[in-house]
C-alpha cells in the first residue's frame, strides 16, 4: 500500500482534489491503525488491505422536497471491505446507501447535491449509463424482494436483460450464485417453483444471489436482516462474512454487535441540526474500543441511539 | 349467543333486501326463458344456429331463424375490439404508471376516465357522423364490421386502461426497486417483473371489457350497418345480437319476439361464462 | 478533463442504445398520444357542432317538428323523473344489501357468496337484456306500459350492482374499532349500525350513487323498450318519457336534419356527466383518500 | 324455503305498485271526453297522428294523447295487449288480424329513394329487382355513375318491407341489403349521407323531406310518376292505407279521437304531412 499507488486510481487531481486530500488523509491514519491492529485484519480478509478507495462521497447532501436528510458526508471506502454504516433510525443511513446506486432518482421530490465518485467517475454525470452503473452496484434491501416469478427466472431473467444470450451460460452462472449463497442443495429440485414460496432466510439469500449472479464490484445491504429471525439472520450473516476480500460490501445495520462482528470499517452517523450526517468513520475496532466523539461512545456503550 | 330482537328484525330485513338481488338474477333468467320457450318449442334449438337465414317474421313455418351470423357478427366485433384495446389500453395503463411525468400521468388518467363516462350513443353518434363517412370514402358503405370494432374499441379501452392501471398501481414497490437496483431498464423491468405480478388483474380487466364489448348495444347499432350476414371482410356490414334485439323488438310480435329473447338468451350465457371466468380468475379477492 | 475521459469506468459512458426499451418508450407514448388525440377529435367534434345550437332557451324549450327545433326541456324532465324513480327503488335495496354484505356475512359465507355472486352477474348483463327484460316484466307483465315507472325500475335492476359495491366498500372502510367501541358499549348492532355505521359510510354510498347516476344517465338501451320515446312533458311517472340519451339516438338515427341538436343535446349529456364524474372523484379524494375506479 | 318467501315477498309488492299505477287509467266523462290515450304503431303513421292529437287535445283540454312510434306489428301486439288504446298501422289488416277493427284516416305509397346527386331519373320494374337481389351491384349497370350501390333495406317485421316485398313478389330472403335500417327516417338519412344508397319509404315522408331540402330524389318506377295526385288517383301501385287500429269494444275517448281523426277537419294536416286524405 503505497502512496504512488493512490495516485492512480484517485481521479483527476484537478477535480477531485480534496477527494484525494481526504482519502490521502484517512489511508495514511487508516495505515496506521492497520499495523497497529496487524495481525488480526489481515487474518481476515488480505485484501481489504490495499486501502485503495472504491467509492467516494464528497460533500454528498441530499434533500426531500427541501427538507434536508442528509449533510455534506465525505467518505472513502475501500475495496475489498466491509463497511458498516450504524447510528440510529432516522439519520441518514439508508439514504446514503441510495445516493451509492441512484436508487435516490426513484424517489419523488429527492434532490442530490455533492458527489459519489466510483472508480473515479461520478455517478451524478450526465452520460452515465444508470443501468450499467447499477449492474456494477448491486443492492440488497431490508425485506427481501424476490420477484413473483419462479426461483430460476428470478436468476436468470436479469441475466438475460443484461445481455447474456446462452441459455446455457445462464443456468451454471445461476448454479454457481445459488452454490454462493447456499441455497443450491436447498433448492435445485424446485427451481421452477415460485420464488415467494421460500422462507424469509431463502429469499434474502436469493436476492443475495440475484445481486451476485450479474457479477457488480460493488454489493450495499440495506439492513439485511432486520426482517429475518436469529436463525436466518446468522446464515445470512455469515453470508455476507464471506463476501470480505472478494466483493466492496456496505452494509447498513442498526445492530452494533453485528457490525462489529462484520465490519473493517464503521462510519457513525447522527442526527446533527435535523438531518444526518458522519461524526466518526475508521476501523471497526478503533470506532468501538476507542470513539473520539462523545456522542459515538455513548452510542457504542448503549446509553444513547 | 344473545341477540336482541330488534337485530334479528333488522337482519331478517337486510336478508330480504339483498335476496332482490338475486331475485333480480332469477326473474331476468325466468323472464327469458318464458319468453323464448314459444319459439323454443315450435322452432326447436336447433334451427336457431341451422336455418338458411334469419328472417323470423314468417313465424314458425315459414320464417328462419338463424342467430349464427349475429353471433358470429358479435363475437368478430368483440374480438376485434379486444385485440386493438388491449395493447392500447395497457400501453395507456404502463404511460400512466411508468412513463408519464407525474402532472401530465395525473391528467391523462382523469382524460381516460372521462373517456370512460362517456355514454354509448354519443360514441355511436360519432361514430355515424364521423368515422363511418370516412370508412365509406375508402371502401363503400362505411358502416361496416370495421366501423363496429373501432368503436368498441374506443369505448372498451378505458376500462382496460383503467383498471390494468390500478392492477399495476397494486404491484408492490418493493419488486420495482429491486429491478432498478439490478441494473433492469424500465421496459425490462415492466416485462419482466411488473406485468407478471400483475397479470391476474389485467386479465380480469380484459374479460370485463370483453363483457362490455360483447354486450353493447346502442354504438354498434348505429355505425355497423345491421345486414344479417357472415361478413367476408372487415369492410361488410354485419349485426351483432344486441343490435339485433334493438333493432327488430319494437316490430317484433309472437314467434319473432320470442326468438329475439332466444338470442337474449345466448348473450346471458356468454356473459355468466365471462364472469365465471373472471371471478374463478379472482378468486383469491373479494371483488370482480 | 481529458484524463477523466481515459480514466472512465465503463459504466460512465452511455453509448449502449437499449432498442427494446428505446421501443417501447416511443410505443407507449404513441399510444397515449393518440388516446389523447381521440378525445381531443370526439369532444371536440361535439363542441364545435353542439355549441352553435346550445343557448339557455334550449334547456328549457319543448322539442318541435320532431326534435329538429326546440330544444329538451321536457325530456331533460323525464330524464330526472326516470333517475328519480331509479335512485328511489335502488338506494335503500342497495343500502340494506351492503350492509348485509359487509357487515352480516363471513367472506366465505354461502349466503353472502349467492349474493355476491348474482352481483356480479348482474354487473355483466347487458343493457339491452335489461331492456328485455324490463319490457317483458314490467310493461307487459305487470302492465306498466311504456312508462317512466318502468324505465327507472329497470335502470334501477342495472345501478344496484355499482351501489352496494361502493356502499360496501363504504362499510369497510369504516375502522374495527368503531365496531368494537360500540359492543364494548352494550349497542346492539343495529344501533351501531344506524348510529355509527352508517354515518361513517356515507361517503361511499355517495360514491356509489354518483357512479350509478353516471351509468343510468348514460344508459339508452335498457330504456329503449321500457320507458319508451314520447317526447312531451310528463304528467306522472306513468307516462312515457323520453331519456335524453334515447333523444339523442332518435335524433341521429330517425330525423334527417336533426344533426344539430343532437350535437347539442350529446353536449348537454356530456356535461352533466362530466359534472357527475368531477363530483364523484371529488368526494372520493376528499373523503376516501383514494380513488374509485369506474368500470 | 327462505328464498321463496322473499320472492313472493317481492312480487307482491310489485304487484301493489301495479295495482297503484293502474288506479289513473283513462276515465270517460259524459259529453265531454277526457282522460289519457295511448297510442303505438307505424312510424310512419305516427308524425300525422300527432298532429292529429294535439289539434284534439286543444279542442278537449281535459284530454292527453300519447302518440309513440314504433312499428305496425307493435302497434297489432300493442291493441291486443291492451298496452295501447289505439293503434298505426301503415297497411291493411291481414288475414289473421280479422278480430281488430281498422278506420283508414290517409293513404300513402311507397318509393324509392336515391341520393340527390344520383342521376338515375327513373327505375324499371326488373331494374329495381336486380338491385335490391343484388344480380346489380355497380349503378353503372343501371344507368347511373360509376360507384357500388348500397341497399337500404328495412329490418325484418316493418309494414313498408312488407308492401315492397309483395309488390315485387320477393321473399325477404332474397334481399342483399347492404344496410338495414328501421324506420322512414333512418332511411331517408341514411341515403341523404351516401351518394350511391337506395333505399324506399313511403311518398309522404319522402316528399315532406325532399320539400324541407335533405339531399334525395325520388325516380320514377316503371313509368309511374312517384306523386301524391298519382296515389289519390288510385294509379299509383305501391299505395297503402293508413288505419287506426283497435281491439275489442272502442272507449269513449278513442271513438271520438277516430271520428276525428277521419273526418275532413284533418285532411289539412294529412296533406301537410303529404298523404292523402281518406275518401269518405
Amino acid at each position: 500500500m503505497t502512496r504512488s499507488n493512490l495516485q492512480i486510481t484517485t481521479p483527476s487531481d484537478v477535480s477531485a482534489g480534496e477527494v484525494a486530500r481526504a482519502v490521502t488523509g484517512a489511508s495514511a491514519e487508516d495505515a496506521a491503525k492497520a499495523e497497529h491492529l496487524g495481525v488480526a485484519a489481515s487474518d481476515r480478509a488480505p485484501c481489504c488491505m490495499d486501502r485503495e478507495p472504491v467509492v467516494c462521497t464528497e460533500h454528498l447532501t441530499v434533500q426531500y422536497g427541501g427538507q434536508t436528510a442528509m449533510r455534506d458526508v465525505t467518505m472513502p471506502i475501500y475495496r475489498g471491505c466491509i463497511t458498516g454504516i450504524v447510528g440510529p433510525s432516522g439519520c441518514g443511513k439508508s439514504t446514503f446507501l441510495n445516493c451509492l446506486n441512484r436508487m435516490t432518482d426513484m424517489t419523488e421530490g429527492c434532490r442530490v447535491s455533492g458527489r459519489v465518485l466510483i472508480d473515479g467517475g461520478d455517478i451524478n454525470h450526465g452520460t452515465v449509463n444508470l443501468l450499467a452503473l447499477r449492474r456494477r452496484v448491486g443492492m440488497i434491501f431490508q425485506k427481501p424482494n424476490p420477484f413473483p416469478l419462479s426461483i430460476r427466472k428470478n436468476l436468470t431473467f436479469p441475466l438475460k436483460e443484461h445481455g447474456v444470450r446462452s441459455g446455457s451460460q445462464r443456468e451454471s452462472l445461476m448454479t454457481t450464485a445459488l452454490q454462493q449463497v447456499g441455497l443450491w442443495e436447498e433448492v435445485k429440485d424446485r427451481l421452477d417453483a415460485p420464488a415467494l414460496g421460500l422462507s424469509g432466510g431463502q429469499q434474502q439469500r436469493l436476492c443475495l444471489a440475484r445481486a451476485l449472479v450479474l457479477e457488480p464490484d460493488v454489493v450495499l445491504l440495506d439492513e439485511p436482516c432486520s426482517a429475518l429471525d436469529p436463525i436466518a439472520s446468522g446464515v445470512v450473516e455469515d453470508l455476507i462474512d464471506s463476501l470480505r476480500g472478494r466483493y466492496t460490501v456496505i452494509i447498513v445495520t442498526h445492530n452494533l454487535a453485528h457490525a462489529r462482528r462484520l465490519a473493517d470499517d464503521v462510519a457513525v452517523f447522527w442526527l446533527e441540526e435535523g438531518a444526518g450526517t458522519v461524526i466518526e468513520r475508521g476501523p471497526a475496532e478503533q470506532v468501538f474500543t476507542a470513539p473520539r466523539h462523545p456522542a459515538t461512545a455513548a452510542y457504542v456503550e448503549g446509553r444513547r441511539g | 349467543m344473545y341477540r336482541p330482537s330488534s337485530d334479528m328484525l333488522l337482519l331478517a330485513i337486510l336478508r330480504c333486501l339483498a335476496l332482490i338481488a338475486v331475485a333480480i338474477v332469477l326473474l331476468i333468467v325466468v323472464f327469458l326463458l318464458i319468453e323464448s320457450l314459444p319459439a323454443v318449442r315450435s322452432v326447436g334449438m336447433l334451427r336457431f344456429f341451422g336455418d338458411a337465414s334469419w328472417h323470423p317474421a314468417g313465424g314458425a313455418e315459414a320464417g328462419r331463424f338463424n342467430l349464427t351470423p349475429m353471433l358470429i357478427g358479435t363475437v368478430a366485433a368483440a374480438a376485434g375490439a379486444v385485440l386493438l384495446a388491449v395493447p392500447l389500453g395497457m400501453g395507456s395503463a404502463l404511460f400512466c404508471r411508468f412513463y408519464a411525468p407525474r402532472r401530465i400521468g395525473g391528467v391523462y388518467r382523469r382524460l381516460v376516465e372521462l373517456l370512460a363516462g362517456i355514454p354509448s350513443v354519443v360514441y355511436g353518434f360519432w361514430g355515424l357522423m364521423v368515422l363511418a363517412p370516412l370508412i365509406r370514402q375508402w371502401q363503400p358503405p362505411g358502416q361496416s364490421l370495421l366501423a363496429g370494432i373501432l368503436i368498441l374499441t374506443i369505448m372498451i379501452l378505458p376500462t382496460v386502461a383503467l383498471l390494468s392501471e390500478s392492477s399495476l398501481r397494486s404491484v408492490p414497490r418493493s419488486y420495482l426497486d429491486g429491478a432498478s437496483a439490478l441494473g433492469l431498464s424500465r421496459w425490462s423491468t415492466i416485462r419482466g417483473v411488473a406485468l407478471p405480478a400483475a397479470w391476474g388483474g389485467i386479465f380480469t380487466a380484459v374479460l370485463l371489457a370483453t363483457g362490455r364489448a360483447i354486450g353493447e348495444t346502442m354504438a354498434v347499432l348505429m355505425v355497423a350497418g345491421n345486414v344479417v350476414q357472415t361478413p367476408a371482410s372487415i369492410f361488410e356490414p354485419v349485426r351483432t345480437l344486441t343490435a339485433n334485439i334493438a333493432l327488430e323488438l319494437g316490430y317484433a310480435m309472437e314467434h319473432h319476439r320470442s326468438a329475439l329473447f332466444v338470442s337474449g338468451l345466448v348473450l346471458m350465457v356468454m356473459i355468466v361464462v365471462i364472469v365465471s371466468l373472471a371471478s374463478w380468475i379472482n378468486r383469491g379477492r373479494v371483488h370482480v | 478533463m481529458s484524463d477523466v475521459k481515459s480514466s472512465q469506468p465503463a459504466w460512465m459512458s452511455n453509448r449502449h442504445f437499449d432498442w427494446p426499451d428505446r421501443l417501447a418508450t416511443v410505443l407507449v407514448w404513441l399510444v397515449a398520444i393518440s388516446i389523447v388525440a381521440i378525445f381531443v377529435w370526439i369532444v371536440g367534434d361535439l363542441v364545435r357542432h353542439g355549441v352553435p345550437h346550445l343557448s339557455v332557451s334550449f334547456l328549457f324549450e319543448a322539442p318541435r317538428d320532431a326534435g329538429r327545433a326546440g330544444g329538451v326541456g321536457p325530456i331533460l324532465v323525464s330524464t330526472g323523473l326516470i333517475l328519480g324513480v331509479c335512485l328511489a327503488v335502488s338506494i335503500p335495496v342497495g343500502v340494506g344489501t351492503a350492509m348485509l354484505l359487509a357487515e352480516f356475512t363471513r367472506r366465505g359465507g354461502g349466503f353472502g357468496l349467492l349474493v355476491r355472486r348474482s352481483l356480479d352477474v348482474l354487473a355483466g348483463v347487458p343493457s339491452i337484456v335489461f331492456g328485455l327484460f324490463g319490457n317483458a316484466l314490467f310493461v307487459i307483465y305487470l302492465g306498466m306500459g311504456f312508462s317512466i315507472l318502468a324505465g327507472g325500475l329497470t335502470l334501477a335492476c342495472m345501478v344496484l350492482p355499482i351501489l352496494i359495491r361502493s356502499t360496501e366498500e363504504g362499510f369497510r372502510a369504516v375502522p374495527d374499532d368503531y365496531r368494537r367501541a360500540a359492543a364494548a358499549l352494550g349497542l346492539t348492532r343495529s344501533a351501531a349500525l344506524w348510529q355509527i355505521l352508517l354515518p361513517a359510510a356515507t361517503p361511499g354510498l355517495i360514491v356509489g350513487l354518483v357512479l350509478g347516476i353516471g351509468r343510468a344517465l348514460a344508459e339508452t338501451a335498457a330504456l329503449l323498450f321500457t320507458s319508451g320515446y314520447v317526447d312531451r312533458m310528463p304528467e306522472s311517472v306513468l307516462d312515457s318519457g323520453r331519456a335524453l340519451s334515447i333523444h339523442i339516438y332518435d335524433l341521429a338515427m330517425n330525423v334527417p336534419g336533426g344533426d344539430g341538436n343532437a350535437y347539442a343535446s350529446a353536449l348537454v349529456l356530456i356535461v352533466l356527466l362530466l359534472a357527475i364524474n368531477g363530483l364523484t372523484f371529488w368526494l372520493a379524494d376528499r373523503w376516501l383518500g383514494r380513488r374509485i375506479t369506474p368500470q | 324455503m327462505r328464498v321463496i318467501r322473499s320472492m313472493l315477498g317481492l312480487a307482491l309488492l310489485l304487484n301493489l305498485l301495479v295495482i297503484a299505477a293502474c288506479g289513473d287509467g283513462a276515465t270517460g266523462g259524459e259529453g265531454e271526453v277526457q282522460g289519457r290515450l295511448i297510442v303505438t304503431g307505424s312510424s310512419t303513421v305516427a308524425p300525422l297522428v300527432g298532429e292529429i292529437a294535439r289539434r284534439f287535445e286543444q279542442k278537449h283540454p281535459g284530454v292527453r294523447i300519447d302518440v309513440q312510434a314504433g312499428g305496425s306489428s307493435q302497434a297489432v301486439a300493442d291493441v291486443q295487449r291492451g298496452t295501447a288504446g289505439l293503434g298505426m298501422i301503415s297497411r291493411s289488416l291481414a288475414e289473421s288480424e280479422r278480430h281488430l277493427d281498422a278506420t283508414t284516416i290517409a293513404r300513402d305509397g311507397i318509393v324509392l329513394i336515391v341520393h340527390r346527386d344520383n342521376p338515375i331519373d327513373a327505375l324499371s320494374d326488373e331494374q329495381v329487382v336486380d338491385i335490391f337481389t343484388g344480380r346489380v351491384r355497380n349503378w353503372k349497370d343501371a344507368g347511373g355513375d360509376d360507384g357500388r350501390i348500397t341497399v337500404v333495406n328495412k329490418a325484418d317485421g316493418r309494414a313498408t318491407l312488407a308492401i315492397f316485398l309483395d309488390h315485387y313478389e320477393l321473399q325477404s330472403r332474397d334481399i342483399k341489403p347492404g344496410v338495414v335500417i328501421g324506420d322512414n327516417q333512418q332511411g331517408i338519412r341514411t341515403v341523404a349521407g351516401d351518394p350511391h344508397a337506395i333505399s324506399y319509404v313511403s311518398i309522404g315522408t319522402a316528399t315532406f323531406e325532399a320539400s324541407r331540402g335533405t339531399a334525395i330524389r325520388m325516380p320514377r318506377i316503371d313509368g309511374q310518376e312517384p306523386t301524391l295526385e298519382a296515389v289519390h288517383r288510385g294509379e299509383y301501385a305501391l299505395a297503402r292505407p293508413l288505419n287506426l287500429i283497435t281491439h275489442g269494444s272502442r272507449s269513449a275517448l278513442a271513438e271520438a279521437f277516430i271520428a276525428f281523426a277521419s273526418s275532413p277537419e284533418v285532411h289539412d294536416l294529412v296533406e301537410a304531412q303529404y298523404f292523402v286524405p281518406a275518401v269518405e
